[in-house]
């Protein structure tokens, strides 16, 4: 009788909650006039205080929506269309020795608070953050400028300590960069660092609605003014998107199954089988970097195998290579995405310019790059892998897969090394390696064994790429153990507590082709002592006084010389050469958007803006973005 | 002499108010394999006649206690009925204990109440006294809830308990407290029938005096047959009418106290009486040879016959039945030879 | 009296030292875990940018200086209970500046609302089902219900909500997967947003009773098979009284006293979180407060948390060892 | 101890049933010894297969055979789960018996520490040492930190089963009869104590279980050895859940609901027949 | 005269009462008695629950320490033997007999291990051949043998017997002093007499001086040789066990004699009628 009871009082109540529950996703939101965004959970969800440290909303939308600076570069683009003026009006203007850099700001723009952008504005930041060591951007202010000022209201000229062609960068945004203070808000504050600039003023179109102090969520809303900010001067047509929401949408499973439900337009980032059952069961709801297989988004940096050339037997290029050759890329790439993966056998990410500008000039070089194994000499580069990959994935996707090899190379890479075992003996044998029975004997003849690190489910493609290759190697002879860091990946990397690694060392422009944006970091002044932190970036630690002479010639040309793609060819047929890192692929993500409400989404067939939610870049898309016509009405 | 106290058994009636019949109750255990039986209760017939006190004796694991259980239809497995009927009279009506359980449940308190022994456990330790009152008489009373409580209260105080108790937790009383508490609980609805499983054991010597006198006391009052268990002699002098001596799970003699204490018919009951110590008396008591015999392989014929001063070689294969003789009862080859022993 | 005052003072002793050291413990285990904050923030603020390796050399030694984490061991160590004593577990390290005790007072709500309600009604239907269960022995039903309980015991918590999860998502998609509460709902007591939060509540809460109610089940149960042999309740039996109250006074009452130091710990360890079901749903709680604090490093965070929950399942079993007395007789009265 | 065995087999059906079940998934662990394949090997198969005659549990989507992902995952977690609930059954053992039969300081001092660990949270800790030790952090270690972090509750369970058997006159008797404290507490009190051992340790098997797959989701687990936990980490880092490779979480977990079932089984029969009540019925009185 | 047992003004409290009323209950006050070493007897404390005769026992046995006074065995204070050689060396020459022989013995540790455990322990025998023939010769003085008693346990033997098993352990290391709590009081009726006439064996035999503790005054008539009463933690009468027992001279104790009920229907029923009109009469006068 009891249980008769509890049953029908457990049923009554949730036939009368259920239905409540799937209602009105958003309160007091129309579903039509928003953009649902996957952002990360914010801890601190109260602070928005984006020159301090404090966590917080910084990657749910704050800097992606209110935040501006000078300059854009749209890692997808190529040329001139991957750069955009924001507050500046003009690309930026250094003297000759490069030690002075003047910015003209553009006029008219407001912050949301009606207060107008100044120069004084651009001064402010510069001066508050290296008064305040802590700032993020308070170090490289603080090695670089040697005084700012503001010449007019609109005139910004910084003085810096030292000859910086690069200068500039500190205000592009690739993914983020320097960004702008309100003035008039951050001079009342006593303590900048511990100030929580809640509500933030905008100085871009969207200005923060609400948030949720749990961390879960946080609204944005168009500004009314939206058209005295730098995105908005360029607008034809109102932005149609009136809310974005930037939602913590739980574990990949539940983001693909919140994008079925539609209530989630972007994902940043699901595992391969995610995309494919959206792909599966979305149908005509779903677009995605490429519309049908591989869709993912390659993003500009470069998943690789990384040596630490501090430890033995690591610091040798012919062990590097052998290791390289013992890779089969195929399984690789089947087994961390499906096959869904933009190989590179170049040492920068296949994306963006650097298909015009470096992988497709090189391919004759790489068909004709020569290794010595000791004994003989082999040509490893093998330019079919993709039409190979292809091959691979067709039973699963069919028709789908184009037979042409062009548009297999933007699907799959240009080309990797050939697996060669017999040319991995001979490199291994002419390092002084001896092979016993299946395992292979270092010079001091201590068994070789690997230990491969990687971060484990944050990256989850990168760690199944890793156990593949650490059964390829074991099975070559060389047990090789994977070693998951999780949220200890980064600090071991820098500290160089391990001996490979599947990480990257290699991030890039995407729409511009000068290196520096990691290659100077690769200078040799800058590598640490074993056990001592290395700085980002060179996490290999390797180093090449052919690599510095590339490094210094290249500071000295400027950001936009032609001289800097001749450069960077140079470092790529070093890397080569030097085999320092094994590049694997891009980094491919899996990110498809929900069509049911908007369209219009940056795709390989229109690359106008990057897609990534956490991705300053993304404004562009969201101003883009066009109203599905066929939406369900509310 | 008192004249309700006279030993004399069952003067005022002589109508049975529980028959035991044949009553064969077996421990049938099987415990991984380890098959065993039990005769715990092996073939007994008795009579209980209305106001009456009819007490049975025998040394622990004589089945004794298993026989008042399963009269008291209080058997678990497993303990089992094997044959035999347990039958209470009430009111005219004939309830077997085994066939009408409903009927039983209905009984229960109202005609036949139950007196166990370790009145320490059968009070709810974590509930005031007065619930089982309530519990185990107010729907037999069909009173109020208020006129129930005076009632009790005049009860408790009749059998010289302060009602107080009422409000108290079992463990805070004595022993003797409880124990008489348990004989209040017993009495309260006036029942026909009380079955007492060893009702003084453990209790001190001057608190089993006032609880034997109660017992007595309230078995007059209320005209009530009592059938209770104990191994201590000198209690059934002091209040049965009749005395029943199990040995290994049989009758083995039955007869008014006062007979069987001056002639016992059985050669294990002269035993028992005869081993008694007593003040003033210093000579030297033998015990009984032997040991008692194991109910799951008990022996041949007599089962009293390897301890036996008085066995012949017919004691050892033919078991003696249980015949008249005198007042009473008495299942021994050699019963008439006792005496003289 | 006197002896009670002394039992109280003895035993509150007990409970200060228990206190001081687990949180000792807890400060050790921290103070060993290999993930540096300063790293962490430097990670944060330098991955996505160009960056100079001079600057970054710079920002390292700022932050280490702003987060206090200068000074020896010992020093730290004092000037934790230092602070503690006054309720401040200091600033956040990755929500730097935030005070720790901020963070949890936020999270805190949630995961107290979320498993107080989930521990009691687990407790509840499990201790029901199981006394049933163990009174009952034939009936059907509750042999049907216990075998279900029984084939749920083992099942891992993360199974059970993802199950959950992917059956009230995805394949009849009408309960919110995510969070504490609906959107752009602004807390406080409207009725949309209580409401809101039962319905988001709904699947880790199940979650939580399902997984919670094996244990109750099986221990209330063998409690119950062996309190029913006990002379009160045979003796019950044989003077008549129904089966229905045998049961709820006799029976399930005596076995209930034990459970109730098991559901004082239960609740004592509330102050945890759920950390696993709270990850799965994304729910705004303390557990994936202290997953948060845990991968970036935030031992003050993480230290925070901890030492909430050791003192409040110290306080949990005070209360209950004080309050013992009161609930079952025999203690009070000796 | 063979005779035992047969006992139980022949006369307690939920020793049978539990037997066997138990038997068949040990069995069908111990086969991963004589896998056709490495148990860390991927890809060797084609992946997302459903379950079919060739590969009758289907495969994983890296292309593993879920049988024997299964086998070799049984075992591992079977040994970690017993690891734990051995060593913490020992530490609760001697705590408890200790603790119970001295009394006094010593009791004051292992109850202090017994209930510091109670209120110790149990997965903060484990996450924080499993960062501490990292690398360091083999499964064997891990069984160690778990049991250390699993015997308190029940230590105190079997506390008060001594201090009750403290009091009764059989011990006081073994102590005039010459035993020492160890042999009172092994001949004398064990047997009694043994009931709530294997009572408590069903729950702890099902914790460490619980423990070991917790830890595993949170992406805290050896990854060269398959668990239980690890192929659910795995089928994670797949999406199998929503990408309908349903085989790759519901076989895992069905074993291990089977094993458990098994051993609660077998372990309320055994119980029932250590227990001293039924054997002090079995052996007559 | 040397002292085997001297009990020098002894007294025990302990604090009872419930969680919030605690007192303090004196079980033994101001206990004073002395054993002779050179002349062994059946020295009796009766007394009913409460009366602290048992507590009197455990102090004896040392289980339990005096609040007040000393217990010196052959002059040594029996609290003050802590270390476990000591404990050894005194429990060789005291030992108990408890109450309930199904209770002393473990159901489930065999008979003969408390008989091999003892001659081990306190004779040092290493051989089974050793230790077993000490066991048999004990077990020869209580009518049993060895063969009776090998790995058997305590359920397959009558109560009669345990404690006589119980009896012959504790005979093994030559004892001086035994102290028997209550040993027949869960015995039947019938093997009662068993028992004590084994204590008289053991005196008259062995010289064994015997603590009989015991609530039974016609089994303490029947062999003591000294007694005391006590009632609630005082003693009451004390002396010679013929004369206190047969005829008392305190109150208490002669209620307590009056209430043993003789073998007797008539004689018992009369005490009971008596008690019973006691009562009545109380009532009676409560009632008016």
């Amino acid at each position: 009788m009891l249980f008769k009871n509890l049953l029908a009082a457990i049923l009554l109540t949730a036939a009368s909650v259920l239905p409540a529950g799937a209602q009105d996703f958003i309160a007091g939101i129309p579903r039509n006039e928003t953009l649902i965004v996957q952002g990360p959970p914010a801890q601190n969800a109260e602070w928005f205080n984006l020159w301090a440290p404090g966590g917080g909303a910084s990657n749910d939308g704050l800097q992606q929506l209110t935040a501006d600076t000078f300059w854009f570069i749209n890692p997808d683009g190529t040329g001139d269309q991957a750069w955009t003026n924001a507050l500046a009006a003009d690309r930026p203007q250094y003297n000759a020795d490069f030690t002075e850099m003047t910015v003209k700001l553009k006029d008219g723009i407001f912050w949301s608070d009606g207060v107008p952008f100044t120069a004084d504005d651009v001064v402010y930041t510069v001066e508050t953050q290296i008064a305040h060591p802590g700032m993020g951007w308070s170090a490289p202010f603080t090695v670089n400028v040697d005084r700012v000022e503001a010449t007019d209201p609109h005139t910004v000229v910084f003085h810096l300590k030292a000859p910086n062609s690069r200068f500039h960068t500190l205000f592009t945004v690739r993914w983020n960069a320097a960004w702008i203070m309100p003035k008039h808000v951050f001079e009342k504050v006593a303590d900048p660092l511990g100030f929580n600039n809640n509500p933030p003023v905008s100085l871009s179109a969207y200005v923060l609605q609400s948030y949720d102090k749990a961390g879960n969520w946080a609204i944005w809303k168009l500004r009314d003014d939206w058209q005295r900010t730098s995105i908005g001067m360029g607008l034809k047509e109102p932005p149609q998107v009136k809310y974005v929401v930037y939602r913590n949408a739980g574990n990949p499973d539940a983001r693909v199954i919140e994008q079925l439900n539609h209530n989630l337009d972007v994902i940043n980032d699901i595992a391969p089988e995610g995309m494919f059952t959206i792909a599966r069961k979305a149908g005509d709801n779903m677009a995605a970097w490429f519309p049908g297989f591989p869709f993912a988004h390659p993003d500009p940096t470069l998943p690789s195998v990384l040596f630490n050339h501090q430890v033995k037997p690591f610091d040798n290029a012919d062990v590097r290579w052998a290791l390289a050759l013992m890779i089969d890329i195929r399984s690789v790439a089947m087994g961390a995405y499906r096959g869904a993966a933009n190989l590179a056998a170049l040492s920068t990410p296949p994306t963006g310019i650097a298909v015009p500008d470096y992988y497709e000039p090189m391919q004759d070089w790489l068909q004709g790059f020569e290794l010595n194994t000791g004994t003989r000499t082999i040509k490893p580069y093998d330019p079919t892998i993709a039409e190979q990959v292809a091959a691979l994935v067709r039973p699963q996707w069919g028709e789908s897969i184009p037979s042409d090899p062009a548009k297999l190379k933007t699907m799959f890479g240009f080309g990797w090394w050939k697996q060669d075992v017999q040319a991995a003996t001979e490199l291994l044998q002419k390092a002084g390696f001896t092979k016993q029975g299946n395992q292979w004997m270092m010079p001091d003849g201590k068994p070789f064994a690997i230990r491969l690190m990687v971060e484990g489910d944050n990256i989850p493609t990168l760690a199944r790429a890793g156990t593949i290759i650490a059964q390829q190697w074991s099975m070559q002879g060389i047990k090789t153990t994977v070693d998951v860091a999780g949220p200890t990946n980064g600090q071991r990397l820098g500290a160089g507590d391990f001996e490979a690694a599947i990480y990257w060392s290699v991030e890039t422009w995407g729409g511009h082709p000068d290196l520096s944006f990691f290659l100077d970091s690769y200078d040799s002044a800058y590598i640490a002592a074993p056990g001592k932190t290395q700085p980002p970036r060179n996490l290999q630690r390797w180093k090449s006084d052919k690599l510095d002479a590339i490094i210094a010639e290249n500071r000295k040309i400027a950001f936009d010389s032609p001289k800097v793609i001749e450069l960077g060819r140079d470092y790529l047929k070093l890397a080569v050469e030097e085999m320092p890192f094994i590049p694997l692929m891009a980094y491919n993500k899996f990110a498809p958007f929900d069509t049911t409400y908007w369209t219009g989404y940056p795709s390989a067939a229109d690359p106008y803006a990057a897609s990534g939610p956490f991705w300053s870049n993304l404004r562009y898309m969201i101003v883009a973005l066009k109203q599905n016509p066929n939406a369900p009405k509310p | 002499m008192h004249a309700t106290l006279k030993p004399e058994a069952s003067t005022s009636s002589a109508d049975p108010v529980l028959r035991v019949d044949n009553l064969k109750a077996y421990y049938q255990m099987n415990y991984f394999g380890v098959s065993r039986e039990v005769r715990a209760v092996d073939d007994i017939t008795l009579t209980i006649r209305r106001n009456e006190i009819y007490g049975i004796a025998g040394e622990s694991s004589s089945g004794k206690s298993s026989l008042i259980k399963t009269i008291a239809g209080a058997i678990r497995p497993p303990l089992r009925v094997v044959s035999g009927s347990v039958r209470f009279d009430f009111d005219g009506r004939t309830l077997d204990v085994y066939n009408d359980p409903e009927a039983m449940k209905a009984a229960r308190w109202r005609h036949l109440s139950y007196v166990m022994q370790g009145s320490m456990n059968v009070l709810n330790p974590v509930r005031r006294v007065k619930h089982a009152f309530h519990d185990f008489a107010f729907r037999h009373m069909g009173l109020s809830p208020s006129a129930f409580r005076a009632r009790v209260e005049a009860h408790l105080e009749r059998i010289g308990l302060d009602p107080q108790v009422l409000e108290s937790y079992p463990h805070q009383l004595s022993g003797g407290m409880r124990q008489r508490l348990a004989i209040g609980l017993a009495t309260v609805c006036e029942p026909e029938f009380i079955i007492a499983d060893e009702p003084t054991t453990a209790l001190d010597v001057l608190v089993q005096q006032d609880v034997l006198a109660l017992i007595k006391d309230v078995q007059m009052r209320l005209g009530s047959s009592i059938i209770f268990v104990t191994h201590d002699m000198t209690v059934h002098a002091a209040i049965a009418d009749r005395i029943g001596i199990i040995y290994a799970g049989r009758l083995v003699e039955e007869g008014p106290s006062q007979a069987m204490f001056e002639q016992p018919q059985h050669p294990y009951t002269a035993h028992l009486i005869a081993s008694l110590p007593r003040i003033g008396d210093t000579t030297r008591r033998v015990s009984l040879p032997g040991k008692p015999p194991n109910l799951a392989d008990p022996p041949s014929g007599c089962r009293f016959h390897p301890r036996c001063p008085l066995a012949i070689a017919k004691c050892e294969t033919e078991s003696p039945p249980l015949v008249p003789r005198g007042e009473g009862r008495v299942a021994c080859w050699r019963a008439g030879e006792v005496a003289a022993a | 009296m006197d002896g009670f005052a002394k039992y109280l003072a003895r035993r509150f002793l007990q409970f200060i030292l228990v206190i001081f050291l687990g949180v000792s413990l807890a400060f050790l285990i921290t103070h060993l875990s290999p993930v540096d904050p300063v790293e962490q923030s430097v990670s944060l603020m330098t991955n996505f940018g160009a960056t100079d390796p001079r600057s970054v050399a710079l920002l390292r030694e700022a932050l280490s200086e702003l987060y206090g984490l200068q000074g020896s061991f010992f020093e730290q160590y004092l000037a934790f209970w230092g602070r503690v004593l006054h309720g401040d577990f200091g600033p956040s390290l990755s929500s730097f500046p935030t005070p720790v005790m901020s963070l949890i007072m936020g999270a805190l709500p949630w995961t107290v609302g979320l498993l107080t309600l989930s521990v009691l009604i687990s407790w509840c239907l499990g201790n029901l089902l199981g006394a049933l269960a163990g009174y009952f022995r034939s009936n059907l039903l509750l042999k049907l219900s216990g075998a279900a309980v029984m084939a749920l015991h083992p099942v891992p918590a993360y199974i059970v909500g993802l199950l959950l999860l992917l059956t009230f998502g995805f394949v009849w998609p009408v309960l919110p997967i995510s969070g504490g509460a609906q959107m752009n709902l602004q807390p406080g007591f409207s009725l949309a947003f209580v409401g809101s939060v039962i319905v988001h509540g709904l699947l880790p809460a199940l979650t939580l009773v399902l997984v919670g109610i094996g244990s109750w089940f099986i221990s209330m149960r063998s409690l119950v098979s062996n309190i029913v042999t006990d002379d009160h309740v045979v003796y019950a039996e044989l003077g008549g009284v129904s089966s229905g109250t045998i049961f709820s006074q006799y029976v399930a009452r005596n076995a209930l006293l034990p459970q109730l130091t098991g559901l004082a710990l239960s609740l004592g360890n509330v102050f945890g979180g759920a950390v696993i079901t709270e990850f799965l749903f994304n729910y705004p709680g303390v557990g994936r407060l202290l997953i948060q604090g845990i991968y970036s490093g935030d031992y003050s965070l993480v230290l925070g948390v901890t030492t909430m929950s050791i003192v409040a399942v110290a306080v949990a079993v005070f209360v209950i060892d004080l309050l013992y007395p009161l609930i079952d007789p025999r203690v009070r009265l000796g | 101890m063979f005779s035992i065995l047969r006992d139980l087999l022949r006369f307690n059906v939920e020793f049978l049933i539990g037997f066997l079940l138990t038997g068949t998934i040990f069995l069908f662990a111990a086969a991963h010894f004589f896998a056709p394949y490495p148990d860390t090997a991927i890809y060797l198969l084609p992946p997302d297969m459903p379950p079919s005659a060739e590969f009758w549990l289907g495969t994983t989507s890296r292309g593993q055979d879920v049988f024997w992902q299964i086998s070799g995952a049984i075992w591992n977690t079977m040994t970690f789960g017993l690891t734990v609930m051995i060593l913490s059954r020992i530490v609760a053992l001697a705590v408890g018996m200790v603790s119970g039969y001295l009394g006094g300081k010593a009791d004051e001092v292992l109850m202090t520490i017994n209930d510091t660990l109670i209120a110790l949270p149990n997965i903060p800790i484990l996450l924080l040492v499993y960062f501490v030790m990292r690398d360091q952090m083999t499964w064997p270690l891990l069984a160690l930190t778990a049991a250390l972090l699993g015997w308190n509750y029940d230590a105190r369970l079997i506390r008060s089963v001594t201090l009750s058997l403290r009091n009764r006159e059989f011990t006081r008797h073994a102590v005039f009869a010459g035993m020492s404290v160890p042999q009172v507490l092994i001949r004398q009190h064990l047997p009694y104590v043994m009931p709530v051992v294997f009572f408590t340790a069903m729950n702890n098997l099902i914790w460490a279980i619980g423990l070991e797959v917790t830890l595993s989701v949170l992406g805290f687990s050896d990854v060269n050895r398959p668990t239980v936990g690890g192929m659910i980490y795995w089928a994670n880092q797949h999406q199998a859940a929503v990408s309908g490779i349903w085989w790759w979480l519901v076989f895992p977990i069905v074993a291990v609901v089977l094993l458990f079932l098994g051993l609660f089984l077998l372990a309320i029969s055994i119980n029932e027949y250590i227990d001293p009540r039924s054997r002090l019925s079995r052996m007559g009185g | 005269m040397s002292a085997l047992l001297q009990l020098d003004h002894v007294g025990r409290s302990y604090p009872v009462g419930g969680f919030f009323a605690r007192r303090q209950l004196q079980a033994v006050k101001d206990l004073s008695f002395t054993l002779n070493a050179d002349r062994p007897e059946i020295f009796t404390i009766v007394g009913e629950s409460g009366s602290g005769k048992t507590t009197t026992a455990r102090m004896i046995l040392g289980n339990e320490v005096p609040t007040s006074g000393v217990i010196r065995f052959l002059g040594q204070d029996v609290a003050a033997i802590r270390s476990r050689k000591d404990r050894l060396a005194f429990m060789a020459k005291v030992q108990p007999i408890f109450q309930n022989p199904f209770e002393a013995f473990n159901p489930l540790t065999t008979l003969d291990f408390y008989l091999y455990s003892t001659a081990r322990r306190f004779l040092g025998l290493r051989t089974r051949a050793e230790i077993e023939a000490a066991a048999d010769k004990a077990l020869q003085h209580v009518g049993l043998s060895l063969v009776e008693v090998r790995g058997r346990y305590s359920h397959e033997l009558s109560g009669g017997q345990l404690q006589r098993i119980a009896v012959a352990r504790a005979l093994i290391p030559s004892p001086k002093l035994i102290v028997a709590d209550e040993p027949v009081s869960m015995v039947d009726a019938s093997l009662r007499m068993s028992i004590v006439n084994l204590f008289r064996t053991l005196r008259d035999d062995l010289g064994v001086t015997i603590i009989y503790i015991t609530h039974d005054l016609s089994t303490a008539y029947y062999i003591s040789d000294r007694v005391i009463i006590m009632h609630k933690g005082d003693v009451i009468e004390a002396g010679d066990a013929r004369a206190v027992l047969g005829n008392p001279s305190e109150d208490y104790s002669r209620a307590l004699r009056n209430a043993v009920l003789p073998p007797d229907p008539v004689a018992a029923r009369r005490i009971i009628e008596a008690r019973l009109e006691r009562r009545r009469a109380a009532l009676t006068e409560a009632g008016t």
